[in-house]
């Protein structure tokens, strides 16, 4: 099965009964698939919307209906909804996006692979704000993470991205497909509780449209209520903080990730398609003193399972864009950051990576 | 009756004195009153600009969205539940700016919503430019020395692109229009009304109708109802200047999305 | 042991079908790991399109191809692009109408298109002799194995069309007039 | 019944002055104490939706109310509903 | 003059001929001020556009007829510009884009201050990319950098980011107009030059259309022809490490700052509005053992400036969002960094900046 | 000549064989020919898709944008320089989908540019997804079970939004269609040039149309001239079924943008 | 010597434009620096709209006014928003009729809009009587300071009145009537 | 005046074996060495254009190069050019 295939099995396997999507390359077999597979499910929708814009917007409505709700698309589709993006945020409504990344800026490659668009999920929207994104790497991975990004998108009422690659996309392999895979649908919203007043973890109880409790939705900064109130400083600062919060104070029990070797001197800490060649090296080559961390979950930024690593003297960073984890990662240690940058759509090959711990100072 | 389905608590609302899109929502609300319609099941939607706030002093769910993409949301919540009614809220603006590509779309589809345009001729939100049916010669603050650029007919485009149901009427005309948003909530498929109206603080103030009453009598005045022109005026003849056409543009029944399955 | 196969020809041949039937026959028919990819694009369309396939008995982590031992190529861009510096011990199956030259590695040259069209009525199953021939003419991939996986693949009504293109493919790939 | 503008909501656009064909509104002539001129009503009782609505059971004009940006115009009762006064009245 | 104005008459001060934008506030300022004088220049065109992606792509249209062009806007509208942002990026057009920021996400605070678009900048367009981006605190910089904008937009071939703020866009103060501004075109293209072919600086020449250069232009990945080459690695690589580094390398040749007591031990950095509650603090209050930097020039960040204060105990940080600068800084120095985050709209008080000092150990 | 006009070292394109996007290259190259237009001032604008590829293969400057966005670039090209020429190529996608709202506002505008538009009633590029231009009923990737959405008149649309121009042919008809596009060209104001072409690769093969022959003779036989439709046919009659009208829809002199001022 | 001037009514009185133009008059006519910034924003339409100026004699660093010296307010919403707890030392100048409460500090009530309508026929420019009560009732601006800055920001047309409106404000702030 | 297929750039569509009124193009038999199958040309002598172009001054027909998506249908200079000689082969 395709990694695009699988994620679109892995949605439908959570639930999933709206896709909103425009084609773009590599992400369209996900739509392509959605269209054979959901006009057979009973009261799924499938819909090709008019651009990736209207696309979001109506995974968004969609979402308020209760209805678990998902688009998928690659850069430019997904730089275009980067407003939309932000009225989920501060809407809280919990949606799935996947972005396929091929090569950018613009246009660039749309056949090739990249992990450019890893700093875009988190800063891509004006203002503050904070979401979660996972990164697969294997098409088991496309599978489950997806269905999982449902989960946490309605525990904690906020987008979520699936931020796979074009290699990991565009991949066929054997994928074991669970009977039926876990399912944790939003809280609901108490009765008399104000729509948006959060519960002990910042979040919010839900309740779908048409269920009689009249929520007024707004992307304006508002009260507990849903009321618009634009001027009040800490109103607005109190919301935001409490946006970010429901999700930064959960990191680590959003985190989603593997370790091998925790008493490794040379760390690689990796996400996506980069992953494949990272346990080539240290699985397959059983390179000397090497370790690594894969991220699953790429933000939250885990970064208290940097310091599982007591003996590392580098953190190799293989990526393939021009090290935009790897900058994430400096900001949490002070043992040396190498990032290992790989663009232009090949993934990094096993010699790169043993040259890599080499340059670090390794294998002498 | 009408005020059960608004939220007294957020009365007066933000509009100015004599802005024309208070009138405008209690036609609609009335008409809705009318369906019989399960005030639970029905959603307002709307984008942003004055017109777009409608929604928020509605007693029922609703959607404020982001700016012109309030047809794309009410896409996703009437294809994702037919059973809901979907009315959207929009400005001229919101609709026919940067909107009007999901305008359209929403149309060819002919998804079962029905949308009110409040066109006041400008974005009163954002303090008075220009809007894509800003009339030529009228001034706004990007079009200080007068529009020079050709205005959008709203019904004439929703046509072309397949909408079921499209009528125009104004904020002084409450009773057609409260009876036209009732037929389009009752025809499935999508259904514009046009509602031409009244912006004193950022239209009328630059454009000669200070006053609320005096857009009002200009809109008494100048509207043509189109049934009446068709039936006297000569073929080819253009209409005076200023005029335009208010009535009924089209009824009927082409194929629909969104409309709740029998069973 | 790994397998590293490539395809390559142009554009409406199958290329990719037969990489991703070859990879089903592999990982659910004979019991190993497979990974297929591909090169994607319109630029593949007017020329040389690839797709690749990883055969392990232990889980493939590394998806890409880099070093192929088997090469299917169906026409003489596809060698120029994908097929011209094999490994010393590859093995290349040709289709002998379409592709001109000749690698320095074993080949095996097939008659793929040629005997679609005039032994079976049907040039578009060309692809499908080739993967018959690679049953017999190389160890990548059973004949039970590859049967199942291609009863799966094919349109409703063209199994047996296609199961004739692979038993002919397998005739071929024995008597295939090698380097 | 008996027309009711609320002070608290009314802006005093004066389009209800406008539109009745009654002429049962008049501009105001002094400000409340938010600065606005209420409409100041002239005989309400000639509203003919005040008389006979009970009559012919639905609303016979309304305009003033619909048309009201504010939602400022409405009815209240005014005292118990009594049919049959309204026949001698007219 | 008010800070919006005077950044429109910056542009035409620089020679702007062209402005296509779409109002939104607090930038609408910029486009009606626009709106009203570029119809009296004889060859300039102001035009509204339908909406922001088209703003901006008109304007990166007319760039490539030799244009100095811009548009204005702020959150919203910016998150719309994303898709060709990184057009304009990857096609080497020059441009000024003009962000006043307001309080986000979405809709959020549309009349309230914030910097929340400051990593958005760098980071909201797909891909690896760089950009300059610079920050006025006054009228007058308002004036003066989106002058400047015009020359750093010409001269590195990218787009030029103006990242005001709804204080200074909105606050009117006295400013001195000169009698010219300088003024730097791009570097022609030679006789016979490709058109994509790097100069030593890593610029390419620029020719107008309509000057017989026949210039391909594409968002593709493409060689120095113009001519689209997108499954070659190398040639992705190279490209794109070129963008970069023609901005990165020439980083402090770009750096436009403000350094005040560079043996401070507690120093702000700062940009935008917060730079005038630090000049309070440090140059009207006087507090000891205080100075600044402050940053014109955001992006690319100027890092080493930090070192030009060797008795540095902290870096603080004040900014008009959740500490967004903060992060870039934690990357490069091994002090404490202490972002002072204000969101909601109101500008930092004196006083909190004091307190500021006091918690990171100043003042006993 | 025309071979003047070509990147003869971009030859052979990356077109599928038999696609209609190079045939109607040649026309749109015949006619820019035929109006005596300077290479140098000659400005080729096109968005994202395979037919959006043209612009790449003709030797003058040209603009290869982003998906749907062609005609604003445009607009930004010939307003800062209304003295240049400017022609979009577009696909049914990248007008009609995601680019519908430049399109309804540079028709709102009459901007004066040209645009060809290549419909294919498919997503090309992306490998054959259903277009706001499929008809109802024919198989893409996106709608397997056949497409249930009502496709858009794009000359309608055009007419409906103000364009002075509007034309429609097929890559079957080269002659006719060189000369609307000549036609188009030297009307002031936008033009809209429809051209329904094949795309044997995406479309033809999911809707028995496999090879490029078998498309061009369904445009053959199923293009009605409109000139002839109005003369022969009696009013109200409806078309056959699968067959479209051809031939110039309108031609007006609305007021204009972007025309070089007479000084 | 810094002071500070808030300004507050409702939407249409020109409480921005009295600003601007104290603003100016201190910048430019009275060779002071002079901030100038305000409240916007939809909701200021309905309810109480604000804008204020900063005047000193040095460059004005932190740019926002928060604690005035100085206001003149013209609504008793803009009253209750903005001008309710004044620091003891402030000097208030109100609209005598728009505002029905009185603050604690000194004021000085002056019946501009009033006036405006009955003395000058346009109730328009009721702020410009209170900018020229500013004059005689403060040292914020001078006289011949403020009358340029007003001849450089009304509409043609509109000077002589509002020069009127001006010199009926320096009346009104000498006579009235105090706390 | 001649017509010829340019064999670098023919992909084999065989559309100007379609439009052509003289059916003077012929679909291929054997695939060339990228493996398509280029039209083979019946009597190119019969074309109007090539034989009445030079007399009447404009091109005669030329949907055979228009329509060929690939550009790859051109005319070549034959022999030097003898107006008069087409006359008589008429
Ligand atoms: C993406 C985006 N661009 C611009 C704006 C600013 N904006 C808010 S409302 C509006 C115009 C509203 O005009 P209209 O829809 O006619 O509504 P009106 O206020 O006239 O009722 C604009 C441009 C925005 N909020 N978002
Ligand atoms: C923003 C964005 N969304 C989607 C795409 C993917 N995409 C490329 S071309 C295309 C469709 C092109 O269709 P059309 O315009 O009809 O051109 P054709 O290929 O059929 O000629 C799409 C969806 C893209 N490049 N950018
Ligand atoms: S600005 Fe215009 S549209 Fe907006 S509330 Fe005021 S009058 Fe109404
Ligand atoms: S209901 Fe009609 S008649 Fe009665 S007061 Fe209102 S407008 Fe006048
Ligand atoms: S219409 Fe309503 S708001 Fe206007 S004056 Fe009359 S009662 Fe007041
Ligand atoms: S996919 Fe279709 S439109 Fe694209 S080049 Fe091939 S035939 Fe032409
Ligand atoms: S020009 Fe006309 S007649 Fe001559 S070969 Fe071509 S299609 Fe045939
Ligand atoms: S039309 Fe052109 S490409 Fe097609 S077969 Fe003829 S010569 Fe070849
Ligand atoms: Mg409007
Ligand atoms: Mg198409």
């Amino acid at each position: 099965m395709q990694g695009n295939i699988a994620s679109a099995e892995g949605a439908l396997a959570a639930g999933c009964t709206f896709f909103g999507g425009y084609p773009i390359t590599p992400s369209t077999e996900v739509a392509e698939h959605m269209a054979t597979r959901m006009p057979k499910i009973k009261g799924a929708c499938f819909i090709q919307m008019e651009d990736e814009i209207a696309s979001i917007a109506a995974v968004i409505g969609a979402a308020w209906t209760g209805a678990r709700s998902m688009t998928a698309t690659s850069g430019p589709g997904f730089s275009l909804m980067m407003e939309n993006i932000g009225y989920a945020v501060m809407t809280e409504t919990p949606c799935v996006i996947v972005n396929i990344q091929r090569g950018g800026p613009s246009t660039g490659q749309p056949t090739m692979a990249a992990q450019g668009d890893i700093m875009q999920v988190k800063f891509g929207s004006h203002g503050d704000y904070s979401i979660i994104a996972l990164a697969p790497s294997s098409v088991q991975e496309c599978f489950d993470l997806t269905a999982k990004a449902f989960n946490l998108a309605d525990r904690f009422r906020t987008p979520v991205f699936l931020m796979a690659d074009e290699v990991i996309g565009h991949m066929r392999e054997k994928i074991e497909i669970p009977d039926s895979v876990e399912i944790v649908r939003p809280k609901p919203l108490p009765e008399g509780a104000l729509p948006f007043a959060p519960g002990p973890d910042g979040v919010s109880g839900f309740a779908a449209f048409g269920t009689g409790r009249h929520i007024p939705v707004t992307g304006l900064t508002h009260d507990e209520r849903g009321y618009p109130d634009t001027t009040n400083p800490a109103r607005h600062e109190s919301l935001v903080r409490r946006l970010v919060s429901k999700i930064e104070d959960a990191r680590h029990d959003i985190a989603d990730y593997s370790i091998v070797n925790e008493e490794a001197e040379y760390v690689f800490v990796c996400y996506g398609a980069p992953v494949r060649t990272v346990r080539e090296v240290v699985e397959r080559l059983r390179l000397p003193d090497t370790g690594y961390l894969q991220l699953r979950t790429v933000w939250p930024f885990p970064e208290g399972l940097l310091s599982r690593f007591p003996k590392v003297k580098a953190f190799i960073v293989p990526e393939m864009n021009l090290g935009m984890m790897a900058r994430e990662i400096e900001r949490h240690v002070s043992v040396p950051v190498i990032p290992v940058s790989k663009i232009g759509g090949d993934l990094h090959t096993p010699e790169e990576l043993v040259e890599a711990v080499k340059a670090a100072g390794g294998l002498l | 009756m009408r005020d059960d389905w608004l939220r007294e608590d957020r009365l007066p609302h933000i509009y100015c004195a004599g802005c024309g899109n208070g009138t405008i929502m209690n036609c609609v609300l009335e008409a809705v009153e009318k369906t019989g319609w399960d005030q639970k099941k029905t959603i307002f939607i709307s984008g942003i600009g004055c017109s777009s706030r409608a929604p928020g002093y509605i007693l029922t769910d609703s959607l404020h969205t982001t700016h012109g993409r309030a047809i794309a949301f009410a896409t996703g919540v009437k294809m994702a539940n037919p059973s809901l009614h979907v009315v959207v809220f929009t400005g001229d603006g919101d609709l026919a700016a940067i909107g009007g590509n999901h305008f359209i779309h929403a149309c060819r589809r002919n998804i079962d919503i029905t949308v009110v345009c409040m066109n006041n001729h400008i974005y009163g939100m954002t303090g008075g430019q220009g809007s894509p049916t800003t009339p030529i010669g009228k001034t706004s603050t990007t079009t200080p020395y007068g529009a020079d650029e050709a205005p959008f007919d709203l019904a004439e485009l929703a046509m072309a692109a397949g909408a079921n149901y499209v009528a125009r009427w104004t904020s002084f005309h409450v009773k057609q229009l409260t009876d036209s948003v009732l037929t389009g909530l009752n025809t499935p498929g999508f259904s514009l009304i046009e509602v031409r109206c009244q912006c004193p603080t950022s239209y009328g103030r630059r454009n000669k109708y200070r006053e609320p009453v005096d857009y009002m009598t200009y809109l008494k005045s100048h509207a043509v109802l189109k049934e009446k022109w068709e039936r006297s005026a000569a073929p080819g003849t253009e209409l005076p200047v200023d005029s335009f056409l208010v009535g009924e543009f089209v009824r009927r029944q082409r194929p629909v999305m969104g409309v709740p399955d029998e069973a | 042991m790994r397998h590293e196969i490539r395809f390559s020809g142009f554009g409406g041949q199958g290329i990719i079908l037969s990489a991703v039937i070859l990879g089903r026959a592999a990982a659910l028919y004979d019991q190993k790991y497979a990974v297929q990819t591909q090169v994607y694009g319109p630029e593949a369309r007017g020329g040389a399109s690839m797709s690749a396939v990883i055969i392990d008995d232990e889980p493939i982590l590394f998806p890409k191809v880099r070093d192929p031992d088997t090469y299917v190529i169906m026409s003489q861009q596809g060698f120029e692009k994908y097929g011209k510096s094999p490994r010393d011990d590859a093995v290349m199956l040709l289709d002998s109408d379409l592709v001109h030259d000749r690698p320095s590695c074993t080949w095996v040259g097939i008659p793929a298109t040629l005997s679609a069209k005039k032994d079976l009525g049907r040039e578009i199953v060309a692809n499908i002799i080739m993967l018959g021939a690679l049953t017999t003419a190389t160890t990548v991939v059973s004949g039970p194995a590859l049967e199942k996986a291609i009863l799966d693949s094919v349109p409703k009504g063209t199994e047996d069309l296609n199961l004739k293109a692979m038993r002919r493919g397998q005739e071929l790939g024995i008597e295939g007039g090698s380097s | 019944m008996k027309l009711e503008i609320d002070e608290s909501r009314c802006k005093g656009c004066n389009l209800c002055t406008m539109v009745c064909p009654y002429k049962i509104y008049r501009p105001g002539s002094r400000p409340n104490r938010r600065g606005i001129y209420v409409p100041d009503l002239d005989q309400p009782e000639r509203c003919p939706n005040c008389r006979l609505q009970g009559l012919y059971g639905r609303r016979l004009c309304g305009v003033c109310a619909l048309i009201c940006p504010d939602q400022a115009i409405r009815w209240v009762p005014e005292k118990p509903f009594e049919p049959m006064k309204v026949v001698i009245e007219y």
